[in-house]
């Protein structure tokens, strides 16, 4: 894993770590917002381990969303954004997914909150999220054909 | 969990009842689809999309200045919190300074815009409620808050007033006075709403224990802003991780313990009388100075200068051509408005066009919540509960 | 042809009755949607209708127009065409009827030979009569609701027939008090029974005695009404418009008129039962002569108020009109200062009117302020609180009746 | 005063009855459920306290409430009657009710409502009274039935009952209003006067008794008005249908007696033939229809058709001897044999009846086949469902033989020879399906589904007194008839 | 012809049409509707035979609540019309004929079982409620008392079996 | 002036209608409304001869006759509550409402 020195003794990266070898597999600062590459395998257990460690307590999911790097691969970020009530801290999450069949866990089942927001990655970026309770298109309509906010989707005119 | 013992009920055919898309109080073209056994609601499935303008995919074609306007129209009816946030965000990115005195009239603005959303919250939620004569009081006052705008942006409603690195001009002169008139008769208005609805029986009656939402529900669901101060959780962005300056400004945090509609009431009335507080400090230690950061290259040189000064005309038409370039990165930046946590999230790959921006808005959380808050309601409560919780369509389909 | 007129006046007679009071109430409904409009617009610091007419005083008529004008949505798909037709014609035919047996004074004269009085119909069972007619409005609405094969109207039909049979217990029970008191079931009766004053000063009114009865029946008569904080049949930000979202044009403006016909003959119903109906709240007496000339009072009044108000006024049409106005008012004023038969005749409705219009104003004024109730606080409302009240207030009333009477 | 105060005692067990039933219904909202176990003892000492009351009623005979209750021992017999039947039915409801999951106080609230009414019917004097009482049992029993309301046969039987209850009241009431028509009053001995003074009985009249008949020929399941008793029967909660097989019928013959004995005796040989015919047919149908059933309920259901059948027959007969002023004692006999055969037929009936409640509990055990050796699983069971069938037959010792005796032996004074002989067939013929049930619990191997739980106190309680009294009246008639005899109408 | 017989002739025949019509209606709620028909003109001939106060009672409580109740419970249920099926054997061939036979029978039979000169006639003591009241409340006081238990039943009654849960 | 008897047979043919629609219907509303047709046939028997025995033969006590009307309304409505709530229940049990559906058991 690639991180900064200056990031290696701080308590998050050294939990996530410790969690599991393979959970983190960059980490990095920008204008004092700590961003921690992750692997998308890992999702839900690592945001599960987040949650409920009484050190971290990362409860608040503050956002979930997505970055295409088209036509860089792997080709999606999901991005999640994390808040602990208890300290205040914020922490900023990516799984880098492939372009090709994009899945990652659904975070569902730990908040319900995840539930719109997942539905819109998946609407607007065709990322697919497994065990999605109700995954529909939701900003769109149904039959909808692409996924607007990819990058290959084009901004102006006729599809 | 049914008793064992009891017998097994009487079964009867559920009803699906369509409330909205076009329906008086679904602020705008929400559609909630209501299974009702009678008049209960056993399941809320919140439909939205109706109003999906693509904004975030459109923001990713423009200049970051040229972004301002399109924010405005987000959340409608509190357009200069959405300014501030998208111009803090891009100010994180290009670590630019605001000079204070832009800084304290931007917290002005965003505290009249906060009583100017929960004025307009608080008259539907009344008319919803059935009161009439309190919606039309609420926009009398809101009148008199959106005549400032007009009067320091030109605009009554979409503001764009704020510039990433300040403002987009000087406050007018009479400023002053039309604030202290305001302030002046502000504080008397509240106090007669909260005189016909506080005691009002029929309005306890319609408000407490109404749409209780828990604490642990409100975390899980990701509420924030008045609705969860309402559940108990003393959250508030100003308070907890300041912009803006917040930190220089005195006031309190009301939280209600009680997580129903009427604690949700009680939450913003005192929030607005707060936001006087906050006004009246911001309008007696207003700062002298400019109202824009000096920044060749970011802010537009004003028209004297351009015309006057050739480098100011070349960034002038360098920036209006090819606008600015931040650097590669990505900040994600919250501020507390109306509704709740409002977040900017920009992605730059060094171009002078956002490569993504995700806006964060608390309204398609608080639609969100809904399906948790309405079943077990009658359809009167789920009108009370709907118009409680307070979003704008707008924000919710951006 | 005087001949036959003579032969059959009573025949005649009544149906001029009818005819006039059907106009008069037409009329009143349509400037009580005026007054509303004023009344909640000045309650809400606006102007309200201001541009038809001088002080929009033809809007009634322009409303008019427009529902006759407007396109009608012809049974949008509807169960039965039938009962959707039926549900309107009888909420406005019902909301007329109930009118019939109202006494809108004591005075006789003689018409085509004949005496009458200011009456359509004087019957025995009168009150019985008002409340077998308001008992059937629920059918309108509950029809309304079911026929327009849509769901918020069904809602608000249930709502409804859930509603007004509910409150009508109450209603119904809260009259009970009054009658013991007054022994009789006619409604010129009953306002006899009320004739004279408490040591000379406090009239013999049975808000007095019966004051929670009144209190039970001008509640559940507003319930009855459906106006505002019950509206729930009609919540327009629950159930869109209630059982008549389906209905436009005519077919909605009956609807629309049964309301305020209802409205009408309740605070006239109220005003009989417990506010000395037509008698004078002042006592008989030398002293007391000159209230005699209210009525000519106000008109002239009016009259002041209508010809000043023409200074007002820009466009000459309004100026017109309102010195029109003004003119004939002032006209009334003095045929009533002149005719003292005249002013004897008028006495009676004018004092029925008077206190009408003050139960007029508190609908309206309840409206601009109040919030709805929901559903169920409402029923539990009218089951808990006001039934047992009405309850309570007879056996009390006839414990004391029984006892006076032994 | 409107009320004097002998006047409330003539109603007293009536008052009892109510005010009890006002007691359970207002204790049931605030017990928790596991402490509704006390709302049916609680009624019983409602029925205990209404019984006393009984017997305080029946030392101020007389009229009452400007001559529309008229207390004498008739009416004293069948409040005896009604209340002990009402008594056993709440005995054998106690743990059924547990069993069910239908454990609610409304349950007792509506049998002493439903007795109320019942109790009225038996010392009436008026007409409104008359309907009145009936419409309170009828609704009551309506409710009863269906009492057991996800059950889809309770809620149909209730239907049934329900709609065919209603049509018969109408019917009741044309009568009613033709009576009153033709005679100006609803007081039955002013319609006797009435009708007394009239050389022949007006058109009016006439189509008023017929009326009337139809209406209370539903009531005691008179053929050809009995079609709803099977299914009622069946659907109904058991000990339901115990009280229905007991209850209701005993106060509608009561009414039906006092009707037709009081205010239409002038008329009695216009409605001669009806009665006799009616019986007739009620026989045969009832018997005939038993014959072909297999489900245990229906079974008694059509065999209590039967046996309104057989009571008819004293009925006609007592009606017969009205004409022969000379014979008062045989006419005394007869009606005495009506009110002793009811007596002999309700604790019979009761008693089969409450043996099925506790066999056939929910939808189980409902064929006759399902009492495949109950002998060897439950011999108390069987033994005392014997005795009621035996005595259901009409066989020595029990109190049917003798309920039988003595309507027959009316019937011969009454020169009804022909009637007595089809009835005599008919008792041969009831033979056939009564003994199968006999052979199938005592001969047959139990099936795997018999599995019956101990029978509860009160069940027992209440069979041992069923079976008891059934014997005792088979045995010592003499006391009961007695009484009979002396409480029969002027 | 007087004003009082053309009433009659015309809410007498309103009456049979509003009857044939609920059985030859084969949806409920119009059914319901030709129900309330009869009822009010029969209420009406209530008044031209004298009697006002019964007349009141028709429409307020047969009219304007038990029918109320009918059409609740059409509307509740959502009832659709009713299928055609055929008659019971036992009902087509047996019971129309008997009921027919027998109905009309009655109908001649009452026609002739009073003279045509028997008019309806006023009487003082008709359209008074007060001696009604006399006799419902002196002379027929049990039976008032005994509706109100009746009434208790059926409130009862229908709460026990229509409550969802208990 | 309409002679007595003709209310009489207008009472008959009512409850002969109420009669055949009892037996000729189907949906077990419309059966229950066809018994309300036929207590309002007596009703109106009950006020004729109410009207018969007051005003021809002077007898005031035939008043009762209306006492009876009153009652019977009081029956119905009591007998409306139960037979809807009925009628609810079998229609929830059974979705249908035609009676030849709620058919378990055989007569």
């Amino acid at each position: 894993m690639t991180c900064p020195s200056e990031l290696a003794d701080r308590l998050v990266i050294r939990k996530l770590q410790s969690f599991h070898p393979r959970a983190l597999q960059a980490a990095s600062e920008f204008r004092g917002q700590l961003i921690g590459v992750v692997s998308a395998a890992l999702i839900r257990d690592i945001c599960d381990f987040l949650r409920s460690d009484p050190e971290l307590r990362f409860d608040f999911l503050v956002d979930l969303t997505a970055v295409d790097r088209y036509p860089v691969e792997p080709r999606f970020e999901i991005v999640y954004l994390l808040r602990s009530m208890k300290t205040g801290q914020r922490l900023c999450l990516k799984a880098p997914l492939t372009g090709k069949d994009p899945r990652i866990d659904s975070l569902v089942p730990l908040w319900p909150a995840a539930d719109m927001l997942e539905r819109e990655v998946f609407d607007l970026f065709g990322v697919h999220f497994t065990g999605h309770p109700g995954l529909r298109r939701i900003q769109m309509p149904d039959d909808w054909q692409g996924h607007p906010l990819r990058k290959d989707y084009p901004l102006e005119g006729d599809r | 969990m049914p008793d064992p013992l009891l017998p097994p009920p009487l079964r009867s055919e559920s009803m699906t009842l369509n409330l909205g898309p076009q329906h008086p109080s679904t602020h705008g073209v929400l559609r909630l689809v209501l299974e009702l056994d009678g008049e209960t609601i056993l399941r809320a499935t919140p439909d939205i999309g109706y109003l999906h303008t693509g904004i975030e995919k459109n923001a990713e074609k423009l200049f970051y200045s040229q972004v301002i306007p399109l924010t405005d129209r987000i959340d409608y009816v509190a357009p200069l919190s959405n300014n501030l946030v998208y111009c803090l965000a891009v100010e994180k990115l290009l670590q630019l300074e605001v000079p204070p005195r832009a800084q304290w009239i931007r917290v002005l603005l965003t505290e009249l815009t906060r009583i100017n959303n929960h004025l307009v919250w608080l008259g539907t939620c009344a008319l919803e409620i059935g009161a009439m004569s309190i919606f039309l009081y609420c926009f009398r006052e809101r009148e008199e808050i959106l005549k400032v705008f007009e009067a320091v942006s030109g605009q009554r409603m979409m503001c764009s007033y704020f510039r990433i690195g300040g403002l987009a001009g000087p406050i007018p002169l009479d400023f002053h006075h039309q604030l202290d008139l305001l302030l002046k008769i502000l504080p008397e208005r509240f106090d007669e709403y909260e005189e016909l609805l506080s005691q009002n029986r029929i309005w306890l009656g319609r408000t407490r224990g109404v749409g209780v939402l828990t604490p642990e529900d409100a975390l899980a669901y990701s509420i924030s802003g008045p609705n969860l101060r309402a559940s108990g959780i003393a959250h508030d962005l100003r308070k907890a991780e300041p912009y803006s300056g917040y930190e220089n400004f005195d006031f309190d945090v009301p939280v209600r313990q009680e997580g129903d509609v009427y604690a949700r009431y009680l939450v913003r009335m005192e929030e607005m009388r707060q936001s006087v507080r906050i006004i009246h400090q911001a309008l007696e230690g207003l700062p002298e100075g400019p109202f824009i950061a000096n920044a060749p290259g970011i802010v537009l040189p004003d028209r004297d200068t351009m015309k006057t000064q050739m480098e100011a005309l070349i960034f002038h038409f360098k920036l209006v051509v090819d606008g600015f370039a931040p650097p590669a990165g990505e900040v994600y930046l919250p501020i507390e408005s109306p509704k709740g946590e409002l977040g900017c999230y920009l992605v730059s790959d060094g171009s002078p066009r956002p490569w993504r921006m995700r806006w964060r808005g608390p309204s398609l959380l608080n639609v969100q919540v809904l399906s948790k808050l309405l079943p077990g309601h009658m359809i009167a409560d789920a009108i009370a509960i709907i118009a409680s919780i307070d979003f704008v369509l707008g924000e919710v389909d951006r | 042809m005087t001949d036959w007129l003579t032969r059959n006046a009573v025949f005649v007679i009544t149906l001029a009755k009818i005819g006039l009071v059907l106009f008069v109430l037409l009329t009143a409904v349509a400037y009580l949607v005026w007054v509303e409009r004023k009344l909640i617009a000045h309650i809400q610091s606006r102007w309200g209708p201001y541009r038809v007419g001088p002080h929009g005083l033809l809007q009634p008529l322009a409303d008019g127009l427009k529902f006759l004008f407007k396109e009608d949505i012809f049974f949008p798909h509807a169960t039965s065409r039938f009962v959707y037709l039926l549900a309107p014609f009888l909420a406005v035919t019902l909301g007329l009827m109930a009118i019939a047996v109202i006494p809108f004074g004591s005075g006789k004269f003689e018409l085509l030979g004949t005496q009458t009085g200011l009456y359509i119909a004087d019957i025995n069972v009168g009150l019985l009569y008002i409340l077998a007619v308001t008992s059937l409005t629920v059918y309108s609405v509950a029809l309304a609701g079911w026929a327009s094969n849509s769901k918020y109207p069904l809602l608000g039909g249930l709502r409804s027939a859930a509603q007004m049979v509910s409150y009508e217990i109450a209603l119904t029970l809260s009259v009970v008090g009054v009658l013991l008191l007054a022994g009789t079931l006619s409604l010129r009766e009953l306002v006899e029974a009320q004739q004279g004053h408490w040591g000379g000063l406090l009239p013999r009114w049975f808000i007095f005695p019966q004051f929670v009865a009144f209190l039970c029946f001008f509640i559940s008569g507003v319930a009855e009404t459906q106006r505002l904080p019950f509206d729930l049949p009609e919540a327009e930000t629950e159930l869109v418009a209630g059982f008549h979202t389906e209905y436009s044009s005519l077919k909605f403006a009956m609807f629309f008129m049964a309301e305020y016909a209802h409205m009408i003959t309740a605070s006239l119903l109220v005003t009989l039962l417990f506010l000395g109906g037509w008698l004078s709240p002042f006592p008989a007496g030398e002293f007391w002569a000159f209230t005699r000339y209210l009525p000519a009072a106000v008109a002239a009044g009016l009259a002041v108020v209508f010809l000043q108000d023409s200074f007002h006024h820009q466009p000459l049409s309004h100026r017109v009109l309102v010195i029109l106005v003004g003119l004939a008012l002032a006209g009334v004023a003095w045929g009533l200062f002149t005719g003292p038969a005249l002013l004897e005749l008028v006495q009676g409705p004018f004092w029925l009117l008077a206190k009408a219009a003050i139960f007029l104003f508190i609908f309206i004024w309840t409206r601009a302020t109040l919030p709805r109730f929901r559903y169920d606080q409402l029923m539990a409302f009218g089951w808990k609180f006001l039934v047992p009240l009405a309850v309570l207030n007879i056996m009390v009333t006839s414990f004391v009746v029984a006892w006076g009477a032994d | 005063m409107i009320v004097s105060s002998t006047d409330v005692l003539r109603v007293l067990p009536e008052i009892v009855l109510a005010v009890f039933g006002l007691l359970v219904m207002g204790a049931e909202p605030f017990l928790r459920r596991a402490h509704k176990g006390v709302l049916g003892p609680l009624a019983l000492v409602g029925v205990a306290a209404a019984l006393a009351a009984t017997v305080v009623q029946g030392l101020h005979p007389g009229y009452a409430f400007n001559r529309l209750i008229h207390v004498d021992n008739f009416g004293i017999f069948f409040h005896f009657v009604l209340l002990a039947i009402t008594a056993l039915t709440i005995l054998a409801s106690l743990r059924y009710l547990e069993r069910e999951n239908i454990n609610h106080g409304e349950y007792y609230a509506l049998l002493l409502f439903g007795t109320v009414g019942m109790g009225v019917m038996a010392v009436a004097n008026e007409l409104v009274l008359v309907f009145l009482g009936l419409e309170t049992s009828s609704i009551a029993t309506y409710v009863l039935v269906g009492f057991r309301r996800t059950e889809l046969k309770s809620n149909e039987s209730a239907m049934k009952y329900f709609l065919l209850g209603s049509f018969a009241t109408a019917f009741l009431l044309y009568g009613i209003a033709l009576l009153f028509g033709a005679t100006g009053t609803t007081f039955l001995p002013d319609i006797a006067r009435l009708l007394g003074s009239q050389d022949t009985p007006s058109m009016l009249a006439l189509m008023g008794i017929a009326m009337l008949f139809v209406g209370l020929g539903f009531k005691v399941a008179s053929a050809p008005f009995q079609v709803w008793t099977p299914d009622v029967y069946e659907g109904a909660p058991t000990p339901i249908t115990a009280f229905l097989s007991a209850g209701p019928k005993a106060a509608a013959f009561a009414v039906f007696l006092r009707i037709f004995f009081t205010a239409l005796e002038p008329a009695h040989e216009a409605w001669f033939g009806i009665i006799w015919a009616s019986a007739l047919l009620t026989m045969f149908v009832g018997n005939l229809g038993a014959l072909v059933q297999t489900n245990i309920k229906r079974m008694l259901a059509y065999s209590s058709i039967a046996h309104a059948g057989y009571i008819l027959i004293a009925f006609a007969a007592a009606n017969q001897l009205l004409t022969d002023v000379a014979d008062e004692q045989a006419r005394v006999n007869a009606m005495a044999a009506v009110l002793f055969y009811l007596v002999a037929y309700a604790l019979m009936k009761l008693g089969a009846f409450a043996v099925v409640a506790h066999v056939s509990a929910g939808e189980r055990n409902q064929d006759i086949d399902d009492y495949a050796g109950l002998h060897s699983r439950h011999p108390f069971l069987a033994a005392c469902l014997t005795i009621f069938l035996l005595s259901l037959i009409g066989l020595p010792l029990t109190g049917g033989f003798l309920g039988k005796f003595y309507v027959f032996t009316a019937a011969v004074q009454a020169d009804l020879i022909w009637l007595v002989i089809l009835g005599v067939v008919n008792s041969v013929l009831s033979v056939a399906y009564y003994l199968r049930v006999v052979k199938v619990m005592y001969m047959n191997e139990p099936g795997g589904t018999l599995t019956v739980a101990p029978v509860p106190a009160p069940l027992a309680f209440v069979l041992t007194f069923a079976a008891l009294g059934t014997l005792y009246l088979g045995v010592m008639p003499g006391t009961v008839f007695q009484i009979a005899s002396r409480s029969t109408l002027p | 012809m007087t004003l009082e017989t053309v009433l009659f002739y015309v809410l007498g025949g309103l009456a049979v049409l509003g009857a044939l019509n609920l059985i030859l209606q084969r949806h409920p709620i119009h059914s319901a509707l030709s129900l309330i028909l009869v009822m009010a003109s029969l209420a009406v001939l209530y008044l031209l035979l004298g009697a006002e106060f019964i007349a009141a009672v028709q429409i307020i409580i047969y009219a304007g609540a038990i029918m109320v109740l009918f059409v609740f419970v059409i509307m509740l249920l959502n009832a659709g019309e009713e299928e055609r099926t055929n008659l019971s054997r036992m009902a087509r061939y047996v019971g129309l004929p008997v009921a027919a036979v027998l109905l009309s029978g009655l109908a001649y039979l009452l026609y002739r079982a009073w003279p045509v000169d028997l008019l309806v006639q006023p009487h003082p003591s008709l359209g008074q409620t007060r001696p009604l009241a006399e006799m419902l409340f002196k002379d027929f006081v049990l039976p008032f008392e005994l509706t109100s238990i009746l009434i208790l039943i059926a409130v009862l009654g229908a709460v026990v079996l229509a409550k969802k849960e208990l | 002036m309409v002679p007595l008897s003709y209310y009489l047979v207008l009472s008959a043919i009512l409850f002969g209608l109420g009669v055949m629609g009892f037996l000729l219907r189907r949906s077990i509303i419309t059966i229950f409304m066809s018994i309300e047709l036929m207590l309002n046939a007596v009703n109106l028997a009950f006020v004729v001869f109410s009207h018969y025995w007051t005003a021809w033969k002077g007898l005031d006590s035939a008043l009762s006759g209306q006492v009876f009307v009153f009652f019977v309304i009081v029956v119905a409505a009591a007998e409306a509550a139960v037979g809807l709530a009925i009628i609810i229940v079998v229609f929830r049990t059974r979705a249908s409402l035609n009676v030849e559906r709620v058919n378990l058991m055989k007569w």
